[in-house]
C-alpha cells in the first residue's frame, strides 16, 4: 500500500521534472532531448535538470543511455532534437571545448588520460586551460609556468597522486589512472562535474577512497555522477535519477528511489 | 630545469652541426642538407609532434620557392622581403589547405593533403607564364644581403650563402624546439593521444592543429625559398607528391621523437641518394631496400639507434619518453 | 557536338572499366588493411611485363592474361606475409612507407629483368581495327578491354558476395572484431585479399598492354589515377571504386571535348570536392 | 627526457655527419686527378628514359677514345652522373660536380626541362653545356653564353617535315594536331602553324594533352570525328609512344600519321614494327646519314657496341667531338677560349658541314624526314626506315628571342 503511494510520489516528482520549462533552480539541464543513431533511438524526449549544490547520481541498466546523456550535455554528440541549457542559456549548438570553458568538467568512463604524458603534464594542461582560457602559448616553455605547476601539484596532492608526479600515466595501475582522470577534470576548475563511473574497475579500497573524496568536495561543485555501485550511490548522493531505455523513469532521494516500483521493474523485471 | 638547459643544448648542437658540415662535405651538399633539414623539421611538427600524417608538404615548399623566385626574377626586392613574402605565401596556402584537411582525421587527412598537393602541382604546372611550367622558373638572382654593421654580403659566394642557410637553420630549429615544448606543443601532443579528451578540457583541437599546419607550411616555404636561391631555379618536380613522400621518409629515418632527428634524416637521405647513384645505375633498388629495412627494424629511426647505444652503455633501463615519443 | 559527346561517353566508359578494375583491387586491399597500397602500381606493371613475356614465349593471349593475374597475386601474398603483416600494429605510416619501398624495388627489378626500354605488344589479330559507328570509331580492343574488365569485376563480385571465403572477406572488411570472434583467421584473410587485389592490378596491367605498352614507370601513372578513383568511390565501400572508375574515365574522356589540357586537373578537383562534401566518398558508408 | 639524450646524441650526430661527409668527398675526389680536364655526362639512368644515359655515355666515350683520352696535352677525366631526368636532381649533381670534380664541360640530357635548369647553373658556374632537346629557349629567350644547342631548331624540323608531306601527298591538306601541353609542345604547335601557312596546309583542329598522359583514345576519337587527312603528333617521348600505339588500335588506315619531332630511334624501338609502318617522322639523327664523319662513327660504334648508334649516342659522340674540335681550334681547354672558338665555328659533324651560330649558339645543321618500313621490308631489326628528305631552312631571325649580341 504505502509503497504504491511512495511510488506515486516519486512519479509525480518525475512528472514535475518532465515539464520542459527552463528553471533557474537548475544549473544544467536537458529539455526534451532525443538522440537517434540511424534508426535506433537511444534517448527519447528526455528532460532532466540538475540543481546546484547537490550530488546527483544517474542509475540505470546498461544501454539505458546514461553515457549518451553525458555526451549530449557536453556536446561530444549533437542532439537529434531538444535543447541543452546551462544556467538557463542555450548551449545546444556550442562546441565541446566551448562548453568546457563555461565550467563543465567531465571525466570519461573508459579512462582517457594521456598515457604518454607525465601525471604532472596531464593535470598541468587542465590547469593551464583553466588559467589562460583558450589561449595556447607557443614560445614560453611549459616548465616556466611556475604557479600553474603548483596548482597542478596541489590537485595531485589532494588525490594523493603527488608521488607519481613525473611518471607517464601508462606506467601506473588502472586505479591510479582513474584517480588521475578525476584530478585532470578537477584541475579545469569547473562549477559542474560530470563523472562517468568514477569507480569503475577500482578495487574495494580504491573505491572507498574515491567515494570519500567525492563526498569531501561535493559542497563546492554541482556533481552529476553515473554509477553502478549501489553502495556508493546510496551513501553519497542527494538526488538519484533512474534511466531506462532512454527515458527517465524516476527521480528522488536515495530513500525514495530504493522503494520505487518502476525502478524495481527496470532492474529486477518485477 | 632540464628544459631550460636543453634549449641551449639544441642551439649549441645545431650551431655545431652547421659549423662542421662544410668541413666534411662539398659546401653545396651541406647547404642542401641544411635546407632539407629545415623542411624535414617543419614536417615533423605535423608528423611527430601533432600526429598529422601530411603527404602534401612539398606543396608549401614549392609555393615558397615560387614566391621567392618570382620576387627575385621580376622585382628587385631585398632578400629579407623575398623570404618573408615566401613564408607568408606558404602560410596562406597552408592556412587554406589546413582549413579543409584538418576537419578530416587519419587516412582521410592524409589523402586530402595528397590531393591538394597534386592539385597545386598541376596548377603550377599549367600556370606557365609565372612558374615556367615543366621547364621550371629560371634566372633567379641571389640579392646581396644587407646587414647592419657587417655591411653588404655577396651571396653569390657559396660560403656566404651557406652561412645564411645555416643561420636560418639554427633559427628555425630553435623556434620549432620551443614550440614543441610550449603549451601549444603539449596541447598538440595531447590531441594526438586523445583529441576528444583535449576538447573536453576546453582546448580547440582544430585551432591548435591548424596553427601547427600553418607554421609547418610557412617554414617549409622558407626552405623552398632557400632551395630556389641555392640553384637559382625552381624546378617543378620539387613540388610533386614524391618529394612530399621523401620528406616524410626523411622524418622517419631520422626519428620523430626529437627535433634534430629529421635533420639527421635529411642528411642521410640526400647523402644516400648521391652515394647510391654513384655506385649503381639501378640504385633506387638499394634505396627501396633501405626504406624497407628501416621500416621493419628501426621504427624509431636512426635517432633510436643512438638511444639503444646509450642504453647499452648506461645499464639502467630508460624512463619512458614523456614528450611525443613512440606511436606504438 | 552531341555525337562527339556520345562518342566520348562510350570511350570514357571503356577506359573507366579499366580504372575501375585497377581501383577495385586497390579498394579490396584498402578495405582489409585500411591502408592504400602504394605498391599497387608496381603490381600493375609486373602484370603487364609477365603478359608480354608469356606472349613472347608464344602462349595464347588468354594464358598470358591468366599469368598476368597469377604472378602478381603470388607476389602480393609474399609481400603481405613477409612485410605488411609484421607492421599490423604500427601506425599506417609505416605500412605506407614499406609498400613505397617495395614498389621501388619491384620497379627496379623489372628494369633489371626486361631492360628499361619500353615494350609493345600488338593485340591478337581478331581484336585489331575498330568498329565504325558512323559518328565515331571505336577500337575493337578497347571494347574487348572494357568487357574483360567488367566480367572480371562481376566474377570477383560473385566471389565476394556468394562464396564462403567471400563472406569472410566481407566480415573482415566491415566488422573485423566480429570476424575475429567468429574465429575467422583475419591474418590469413588479409593475405588472401592482398593477393587477390594485387592479382587484379596485374590483370589490368596485362589488359592494357596493347594500348599502353609496358615500361617500368607505368605503374606510378596508373596508381595515381587508381588512388583518386578509390577516394572518390569511397574508402568505406569496396564497390564504390567501380562506379567511380567509370566516372573518372568519363570525366577524363568528355573533358577532352571542352578543356583537354585540364583533364588531369579536373580529376583532382573531383577528388577534392568529393572529400570535402562527402569525406566518406560517394558510396562510402559511415 | 630529450635533454638527457642530448649530449650523446649530439656527439653521435657530429660523428655521423662527419662520416657521411668524408665518404661523399672521398668518393667524388677519387675520380678527379691532378691537372686532368674534367668533362661530364649528366644524363638519365633512372625514370622513364633510364636507358638513354648509357647510350649518351657510349657515344661520348667513343669521341674521347678517338683522341686517345687526352686533348691539348691534358688528360680527359670523364665523369658520369645520374640526374634521374629531374631538373632538381640535375642541377644538384651538376653543382656537386663543378665544386668537387672541377667539371668544365658537360652534356647528356635531352629533356628540355633538365637542360634548361642546368643552363642556369652553367651560366653562374661558367662551365660549358652542350645541350640537346626540343625547347627553342636554349637558343631563344634563355640563350646563354655558356650553352650550345646540338639539336636542330623546331622551325627547321617542322618546315622539313611538312614540306615533304606537302609534295609526297598533295591531295592531303586537312591536318589535325595533338599537342603536349608544355613549352616544347607549344613551340612545335607554333611553328606548325607558321610552316602550314607557308605551305598552304589547313589546320582543322588541335588538342592539348597534359604531358604524362597515358590515355589517348579520347583525343583520337575527337580528332577522327573531324575526318582529317593527317594527324600530326606534336608530342614526344613516352607520351608519343602511347599515342601511336593507341592510334593503331583505331586501324584508321586512310589517315596519315605524321610526327615532326615525336619519336627518336630509341622510342621507335618501343613500338612493334607493325605499329610504325608507314609513319612519317622527322628525326634529329638517323644512322643512315650519308656523311664521312657519320659513316666512320657508325662503323666504330657498331664495332664497339654491336648495335647501330641512335639519337642519344650520336648526341653523346657528336657534341663531345665538337667540343674537342673547338679546343684544338682554341689551342686551349680554358672555357672562355673554347666558347670563343665555338662561336661561328664551321666544322664537319655527323651531319656533314655544320655551323655554330655565333650569337644564339644554335647549330645550323640539316633535319631528316623518314618513312617507316613495313616489317617484311626490314633487313634487320634496327633497319627502321629510309631517309626520304632533309631540310636545312634555319629559323627566320625575326622569330628568334635571344637577347645576346654576338
Amino acid at each position: 500500500m504505502s509503497e504504491v503511494a511512495m511510488g506515486d510520489a516519486a512519479m509525480t516528482n518525475l512528472a514535475m521534472q518532465q515539464v520542459a520549462t527552463p528553471s533557474a533552480t537548475h544549473l544544467l539541464e536537458a529539455v526534451g532531448v532525443t538522440k537517434k543513431f540511424g534508426a535506433n533511438v537511444v534517448i527519447e524526449n528526455l528532460s532532466i535538470g540538475f540543481a546546484p549544490g547537490m550530488l546527483h547520481s544517474i542509475l540505470g541498466p546498461n544501454g539505458a543511455g546514461k553515457t549518451t546523456l553525458f555526451n549530449l550535455l557536453t556536446r561530444d554528440l549533437p542532439v537529434t532534437a531538444g535543447e541543452i541549457l546551462l544556467r538557463g542559456e542555450r548551449i545546444t549548438a556550442m562546441k565541446p571545448h566551448q562548453i568546457a570553458r563555461l565550467g563543465v568538467g567531465r571525466s570519461y568512463q573508459i579512462s582517457s588520460v594521456y598515457l604518454d604524458l607525465s601525471f604532472l603534464d596531464n593535470v598541468w594542461l587542465a590547469a593551464y586551460r583553466a588559467r589562460h582560457g583558450g589561449r595556447m602559448g607557443w614560445w614560453k616553455r611549459v616548465g616556466s609556468y611556475g604557479e600553474i605547476r603548483d596548482q597542478a601539484c596541489e590537485v595531485l596532492e589532494k588525490l594523493g597522486l603527488i608521488g607519481f608526479r613525473d611518471l607517464p600515466a601508462k606506467a601506473v595501475s588502472y586505479g591510479d589512472q582513474r584517480l588521475l582522470e578525476i584530478a585532470v577534470t578537477l584541475a579545469t576548475n569547473p562549477d559542474i562535474l560530470l563523472l562517468d563511473e568514477p569507480t569503475a574497475g577500482l578495487s574495494q579500497r580504491e573505491t572507498e577512497r574515491v567515494k570519500r573524496f567525492i563526498e569531501s568536495i561535493k559542497q563546492q561543485y554541482l556533481i552529476v555522477m553515473i554509477e553502478h555501485k549501489m553502495n556508493v550511490v546510496m551513501e553519497i548522493s542527494d538526488r538519484v535519477h533512474v534511466m531506462n531505455r532512454g527515458t527517465l523513469i524516476a527521480s528522488g532521494t536515495a530513500a525514495e528511489i530504493s522503494r520505487d516500483e518502476a525502478v524495481h521493474r527496470a532492474y529486477f523485471g518485477l | 630545469m632540464l628544459r631550460t638547459q636543453s634549449t641551449v643544448l639544441i642551439a649549441a648542437s645545431t650551431v655545431i652541426i652547421a659549423a662542421l658540415a662544410p668541413l666534411v662535405m662539398p659546401i653545396n651538399i651541406a647547404t642542401e642538407i641544411l635546407i632539407f633539414g629545415i623542411f624535414a623539421m617543419s614536417t615533423n611538427l605535423l608528423i611527430g609532434v601533432s600526429g598529422l600524417y601530411s603527404f602534401g608538404q612539398a606543396a608549401f615548399f614549392g609555393v615558397g620557392g615560387y614566391v621567392a623566385g618570382y620576387c627575385f626574377v621580376h622585382t628587385n626586392l631585398p632578400l629579407s622581403a623575398g623570404l618573408v613574402l615566401a613564408m607568408l605565401g606558404s602560410a596562406l596556402v597552408a592556412g587554406l589547405v589546413g582549413a579543409f584537411s584538418i576537419r578530416r582525421t587519419g587516412i582521410y587527412f592524409m589523402m586530402l593533403t595528397f590531393a591538394f598537393n597534386q592539385m597545386i602541382y598541376y596548377l603550377a604546372y599549367s600556370w606557365r607564364a609565372v612558374t615556367g611550367g615543366e621547364d621550371g622558373m629560371g634566372g633567379i638572382r641571389r640579392p646581396a644581403l644587407d646587414m647592419p654593421l657587417v655591411g653588404n654580403i655577396d651571396l653569390g659566394n657559396h660560403l656566404n650563402f651557406y652561412m645564411l642557410a645555416a643561420a636560418l637553420f639554427v633559427a628555425s630549429s630553435i623556434l620549432l624546439f620551443r614550440l614543441a615544448r610550449s603549451p601549444l606543443g603539449l596541447v598538440l601532443d595531447a590531441a594526438k593521444q586523445n583529441p576528444r579528451r583535449t576538447a573536453s578540457l576546453g582546448f580547440s583541437v582544430y585551432r591548435a592543429q591548424w596553427i601547427a599546419f600553418v607554421v609547418a607550411g610557412a617554414i617549409a616555404g622558407l626552405a623552398g625559398a632557400l632551395f630556389a636561391l641555392l640553384y637559382r631555379i625552381m624546378p617543378i618536380d620539387a613540388i610533386s607528391w614524391t618529394s612530399s613522400g621523401n620528406v616524410v621518409f626523411m622524418v622517419v629515418i631520422g626519428g620523430m621523437s626529437s627535433v634534430l632527428g629529421p635533420v639527421l634524416g635529411a642528411a642521410i637521405f640526400i647523402w644516400l641518394q648521391g652515394f647510391f647513384s654513384l655506385i649503381w645505375a639501378r640504385w633506387p633498388l638499394l634505396f627501396g631496400v633501405f626504406i624497407i629495412l628501416v621500416v621493419l627494424f628501426l621504427r624509431g629511426g636512426v635517432a633510436e639507434l643512438f638511444d639503444r647505444a646509450r642504453q647499452a652503455f648506461t645499464r639502467k633501463t630508460p624512463t619512458p619518453a614523456v614528450q611525443g615519443g613512440s606511436h606504438e | 557536338m552531341t555525337s562527339l559527346i556520345a562518342a566520348q561517353l562510350i570511350n570514357g566508359v571503356a577506359i573507366g572499366m579499366l580504372y575501375a578494375l585497377t581501383a577495385f583491387g586497390l579498394s579490396i586491399i584498402k578495405g582489409l588493411l585500411n591502408v592504400p597500397n602504394f605498391a599497387h602500381g608496381a603490381f600493375f606493371a609486373v602484370g603487364a611485363y609477365v603478359c608480354y613475356a608469356a606472349d613472347r614465349a608464344g602462349m595464347p593471349f588468354a594464358v598470358s592474361l591468366l599469368l598476368a593475374f597469377l604472378v602478381p597475386a603470388v607476389l602480393g601474398v609474399l609481400v603481405e606475409r613477409l612485410g605488411v603483416s609484421r607492421l599490423m600494429n604500427s601506425p599506417y605510416l609505416y605500412q605506407l612507407l614499406f609498400l613505397f619501398g617495395t614498389a621501388l624495388v619491384m620497379e627496379q627489378l623489372i628494369i633489371i629483368i626486361w631492360g628499361s626500354v619500353g615494350l609493345s605488344m600488338s593485340p591478337p589479330a581478331f581484336l585489331e581495327g575498330a568498329f565504325d559507328l558512323g559518328f565515331t570509331y571505336l577500337p575493337r580492343y578497347l571494347v574487348f578491354n572494357g568487357c574483360m574488365a567488367a566480367l572480371t569485376i562481376m566474377a570477383v563480385y560473385l566471389l565476394i558476395e556468394r562464396t564462403r571465403i567471400g563472406s569472410q572477406i566481407r566480415a573482415g572488411i566491415d566488422k573485423r572484431e566480429m570476424a575475429q570472434c567468429l574465429g575467422i583467421d583475419v591474418g590469413r584473410l588479409i593475405t588472401a585479399g592482398f593477393g587477390l587485389g594485387s592479382g587484379l592490378a596485374g590483370l589490368s596491367g596485362g589488359l592494357v598492354l596493347p594500348l599502353l605498352g609496358a615500361n617500368a614507370t607505368m605503374g606510378a601513372d596508373m596508381m595515381a589515377i587508381a588512388f583518386v578513383v578509390l577516394v572518390i568511390g569511397g574508402l568505406g565501400s569496396i564497390y564504390g571504386a567501380i562506379a567511380a572508375g567509370i566516372l573518372v574515365g568519363v570525366i577524363q574522356s568528355v573533358s577532352t571535348v571542352f578543356v583537354p589540357a585540364a583533364s588531369t586537373v579536373l580529376i583532382y578537383v573531383a577528388m577534392i570536392v568529393t572529400l570535402t562534401i562527402r569525406p566518406q566518398g560517394l558510396f562510402g558508408e559511415r | 627526457m630529450e635533454s638527457l639524450e642530448n649530449p650523446l646524441r649530439r656527439a653521435l650526430l657530429k660523428a655521423g655527419t662527419a662520416a657521411l661527409g668524408t665518404s661523399i668527398t672521398g668518393l667524388s675526389w677519387a675520380q678527379s686527378s691532378g691537372d686532368a680536364l674534367t668533362m661530364g655526362v649528366l644524363s638519365q639512368n633512372t625514370g622513364t628514359f633510364a636507358y638513354t644515359g648509357d647510350l649518351v655515355l657510349k657515344g661520348a666515350k667513343l669521341a674521347i677514345e678517338e683522341r686517345g683520352g687526352s686533348i691539348q696535352g691534358r688528360k680527359i677525366n670523364l665523369i658520369v652522373r645520374d640526374d634521374e631526368g629531374k631538373p632538381a636532381v640535375g642541377v644538384r649533381r651538376l653543382t656537386e660536380a663543378v665544386a668537387s670534380d672541377k667539371l668544365k664541360y658537360f652534356g647528356g640530357n635531352f629533356s628540355s626541362a633538365v637542360g634548361l635548369a642546368e643552363l642556369e647553373v652553367a651560366k653562374t658556374e661558367k662551365v660549358v653545356q652542350f645541350a640537346a632537346g626540343g625547347s627553342e629557349d636554349f637558343t631563344g629567350s634563355r640563350c646563354s653564353p655558356y650553352t650550345f644547342q646540338w639539336s636542330a631548331h623546331a622551325y627547321t624540323a617542322l618546315r622539313a617535315t611538312l614540306e615533304y608531306v606537302r609534295q609526297r601527298m598533295p591531295d592531303k591538306k586537312k591536318i589535325y594536331t595533338i599537342t603536349a601541353d608544355y613549352v616544347f609542345g607549344q613551340s612545335l604547335l607554333h611553328y606548325t602553324q607558321v610552316a602550314a601557312k607557308e605551305l598552304g596546309l589547313e589546320l582543322v583542329g588541335n588538342d592539348n594533352h597534359p604531358s604524362g598522359e597515358r590515355q589517348y583514345t579520347q583525343y583520337f576519337t575527337k580528332a577522327l570525328s573531324t575526318r582529317p587527312d593527317i594527324i600530326c603528333l606534336l608530342t614526344s617521348g613516352a607520351d608519343a609512344v602511347s599515342a601511336v600505339r593507341q592510334f593503331n588500335s583505331f586501324g584508321a588506315k586512310n589517315v596519315q600519321l605524321v610526327g615532326p619531332w615525336t619519336l627518336e630511334v630509341e622510342q621507335m624501338r618501343e613500338l612493334s614494327p607493325a605499329m610504325r609502318t608507314g609513319m612519317i617522322l622527322g628525326l634529329n639523327y638517323y644512322h643512315e646519314i650519308d656523311s664521312p664523319v657519320n659513316k666512320a662513327f657508325v662503323q666504330a660504334y657498331t664495332k664497339a657496341y654491336k648495335a647501330v648508334p641512335s639519337y642519344a649516342s650520336a648526341y653523346g659522340y657528336d657534341s663531345f667531338r665538337t667540343l674537342l674540335l673547338a679546343m684544338d681550334k682554341a689551342k686551349s681547354v680554358e672555357v672562355d677560349a673554347v666558347v670563343k672558338a665555338l662561336e661561328g665555328m664551321q666544322y664537319d659533324s655527323v651531319f656533314g658541314p655544320t655551323t655554330m651560330d655565333a650569337r644564339t649558339h644554335q647549330s645550323i645543321r640539316p633535319y631528316y624526314v623518314i618513312e617507316c618500313k613495313a616489317p617484311e621490308a626490314m633487313k634487320d631489326e634496327s633497319d627502321f626506315a629510309t631517309i626520304v628528305a632533309t631540310g636545312t631552312t634555319p629559323q627566320p631571325p625575326e622569330l628568334n628571342e635571344c637577347k645576346r649580341t654576338a
